[in-house]
């Protein structure tokens, strides 16, 4: 009878103790983790609080996980659907001017002045290898080295241009219309690049011309 | 014969590619040699020394009795254990934060004033070079934070959560740059975070000293300029995501070897 | 008053090596600020070194030196225990002198 | 953007009225060789030091890396393995005023000097010997100043 009562005692003890020691639902830790992230931002000049609300694309890649199907499929529709084409059709400007760009990792945080897209670079650089030349270059994104020529443009008036140059557009105004969660800011949508400084960067990575397809 | 030129050719520009790439890598590894014999860190490692016993503040006293997680006044080994859970706070803290609050309790500065002032400046400039000095104090030693407390736990998974938050401008988290093996920012090796990344690198060089601005950079400031990088709004010092973000790479790098204060870019 | 500099002077054989730390800004008087305005020269302009009070080094430096400057020189005869003293002087005429023993 | 003439021209104009107002850090020192930190090549910033027309000598060493990741601190070294050295010389080609530093040398040091420099771009760097014979010897390197980091 004592031991039965001791027993019975110990698994209620151990029950308790068990009790105590769950840890809080994912749940519960996300909703921590929202609460941690909205109470340790403040305003600094350009960069407001409000650059943590989330939109679908961002909240779904915010994980070690991919989004599921269904999620990642409806980001890249509406990220296509976002696609400013340039005006008359004109997909390409100056090479050089797109290089200088493609240097600069400048623009939108708390220390610039201006969200204007003339204040901002491309930093292109920081992730891609694109002229051969410049030998500090990251490697978070794929080589861009004769990006043009490998595709088959050795001048602007080949087949392969259009298609071609319809893809690059898209991928530099919202890279998200090819993968949901790539890591490549979204320059034309986000507003980051206008439409001039885009038209730069496309004939660096495509004008014949351009040291990139030497 | 004119293509196997053109194989000739392109095979002597592939080579000479990568031969100029390793010449690359191996110049920076020798810059970076030449600049550890004599790391300006120590400046600051002896201004953070001194600090630590000087009789200062409103109450005129030292730091000696401060605890910073293994009992008043040890030093040595602290770092590594860091952040971790305070009983006296209620909250988890990494090495700054603590610092402050001894700086309150024991020497009556006004904590809420320090948090505010900007890094390099007045009080704030004392806390990095203390805690410069505290984590020379633990080089060589392995990280091992506890994980035994509930909230150690709990403040591990924010931190987790925070390191995978997109947002921005950029749509950039910490992952975007630190989530894999082997990538770069121009020359810059990106060291994987959410894993231990290995001996010194990572959350185990910090403090350190940078020599693009000449400044001594704490983890916080690192913390704080990843999130500008970011485009993010400004982290408050010794905030909730700072501190579980710091738990979430300490954790992670389990058995590393401190080198901090390092020199870096 | 400038921070402390940073002495570590260690003997091999007849050789002392000395290596320095220096806490300064070294601002070339080239730079802007935020606001545009250009920020003053400010950098260490003669350092002297000194072996048990005799000098063995003078050097004249540009502000292209780097900010907290490091400096290395080898003393010929210096042994453990000798004195090896460093003094710089500033633009503004600041000036700062530490000592360290050989070791 | 500006050309360089233009930038020159400005800062000059800017350093006259710094001058003007009594602001321009002239030496504390009167010593210090203000007019040899002035100059723009190795040949004036030697002259300005009392030196002849210096000549490349393989007994002249300059140490320092290839690439320097970041060009706010470059480590140079200047040797010589020459007896009756007076004084060694670093200078950096393309900084806006080529000479860096002047080490008077004794006989109770070794020839033999290590510092670190600034250089706003790739270039080479000098290290110069002035014998007490009154040779100018002069050794260089090139190094190349990369850029690092996210560029921000």
């Amino acid at each position: 009878m004592n031991r039965i009562r001791l027993l019975l005692s110990a698994v209620a003890a151990m029950a308790l103790l068990a009790a105590c020691a769950t840890s809080p639902s994912p749940a519960e830790l996300d909703a921590r983790a929202a609460a941690a992230i909205k109470s340790s931002f403040r305003d600094q000049g350009i960069a407001k609080t409000d650059r943590l609300n989330q939109d679908l694309g961002q909240a779904a890649c915010s994980s070690d996980k991919v989004p599921d199907e269904a999620t990642a499929d409806r980001i890249m529709a509406e990220a296509l659907y976002t696609v400013k084409w340039p005006a008359g059709g004109q997909f390409l400007g100056d090479w050089r001017a797109g290089e200088k760009l493609a240097q600069d990792g400048r623009g939108m945080t708390w220390t610039d002045s201006s969200a204007d897209p003339n204040a901002n670079g491309g930093n292109c650089y920081n992730c891609h290898q694109i002229d051969k030349k410049e030998i500090s270059y990251g490697t978070i994104g794929p080589s861009l080295w004769n990006y043009g020529k490998n595709r088959g443009i050795d001048d602007l008036a080949s087949p392969a241009f259009a298609p071609i140059a319809q893809y690059t557009w898209v991928k530099l105004w919202n890279s998200k219309a090819y993968a949901a969660c790539s890591n490549m800011p979204r320059f034309g949508h986000m507003k980051l690049l206008d439409q001039n400084q885009i038209r730069h960067l496309m004939a660096l990575l495509l004008d014949p011309a351009s040291p990139v397809n030497r | 014969m004119k293509t196997r030129t053109l194989i000739g050719v392109a095979a002597l520009a592939l080579c000479a590619g990568a031969q100029a790439q390793k010449s690359t890598a191996d110049g920076i590894a020798e810059y970076r040699k030449m600049l550890e014999d004599g790391n300006p860190a120590e400046l600051f490692e002896a201004k953070g020394e001194a600090l630590w016993s000087q009789k200062r503040g409103p109450k005129n006293a030292s730091l000696e009795r401060c605890d910073l997680g293994l009992g008043p006044g040890v030093v040595k080994g602290a770092f590594v254990t860091l952040p971790r859970w305070f009983a006296d706070t209620q909250k988890v803290q990494d090495l700054e934060s603590r610092l402050v609050s001894c700086m309150a309790t024991l020497q009556g500065f006004d904590a809420a004033e320090i948090v505010k002032t900007p890094f390099g400046r007045g009080e704030m400039a004392n806390v990095t070079a203390l805690a410069t000095w505290i984590a020379a104090e633990s080089r060589g030693m392995r990280f091992n934070l506890p994980q035994s407390h509930a909230q150690e736990r709990i403040t591990y998974e924010v931190g987790k959560r925070a390191f995978f938050y997109r947002g921005g401008t950029h749509d950039f988290s910490c992952a975007s740059c630190h989530g894999d093996e082997g990538k770069r920012i121009r020359l810059q090796e990106l060291p994987n975070l959410t894993r231990n990344p290995g001996d010194g690198i990572g959350f185990a060089a910090w403090p350190a000293y940078r020599v693009s601005n000449g400044q001594m950079w704490s983890m916080q400031l690192r913390l704080n300029d990843c999130f500008r990088q970011q485009r993010f709004p400004y982290p408050g010092f010794g905030s909730d995501v700072t501190i579980a973000l710091a738990t979430y790479m300490g954790v992670n790098a389990k058995g590393a070897e401190s080198i901090a204060p390092a020199i870096k870019r | 008053m400038a921070d402390p500099m940073r002495i570590r002077a260690q003997a091999a054989g007849d050789k002392t090596t000395v290596r320095v730390l220096m806490s300064h800004e070294m601002e070339t008087g080239q730079r802007k600020d935020s606001a545009g305005k250009v920020i003053p020269a400010w950098f260490i302009q003669e350092v002297t070194a000194t072996h048990n009070g005799k000098t063995v080094l003078t050097a004249d430096w540009g502000p292209s030196i780097s900010k907290n400057p490091f400096l290395q020189f080898v003393v010929k005869g210096a042994k453990a225990g000798d004195k090896i003293a460093i003094t710089w002087v500033d633009n503004k005429g600041d000036k700062r002198t530490d000592e360290a023993t050989v070791s | 953007m500006q050309t360089r003439r233009e930038m020159l021209a400005r800062s000059a104009t800017v350093a006259g009225l710094l001058a003007a107002a009594g602001f321009l850090p002239s030496s504390a020192l009167a010593a210090w060789p203000q007019a040899a930190f002035d100059a723009k090549t190795l040949a004036d910033a030697v002259k300005a030091l009392g030196g002849s027309a210096p000549v490349e000598s393989k007994d002249v060493s300059i140490t320092g890396p290839d690439i320097a990741e970041n060009g706010a601190v470059v480590p140079v070294g200047c040797a010589t393995t020459l007896p009756g050295v007076k004084r060694l010389l670093l200078l950096v080609e393309k900084n806006p005023n080529v000479l860096a530093a002047v080490f008077n040398v004794t006989d109770a040091i070794e020839p033999n000097l290590n510092t670190r420099t600034k250089m706003g771009q790739s270039s080479n760097v000098f290290a110069v010997a002035m014998m007490g014979d009154g040779k100018v010897l002069f050794a260089s390197k090139e190094i190349k100043v990369t850029l690092g980091g996210c560029g921000g």
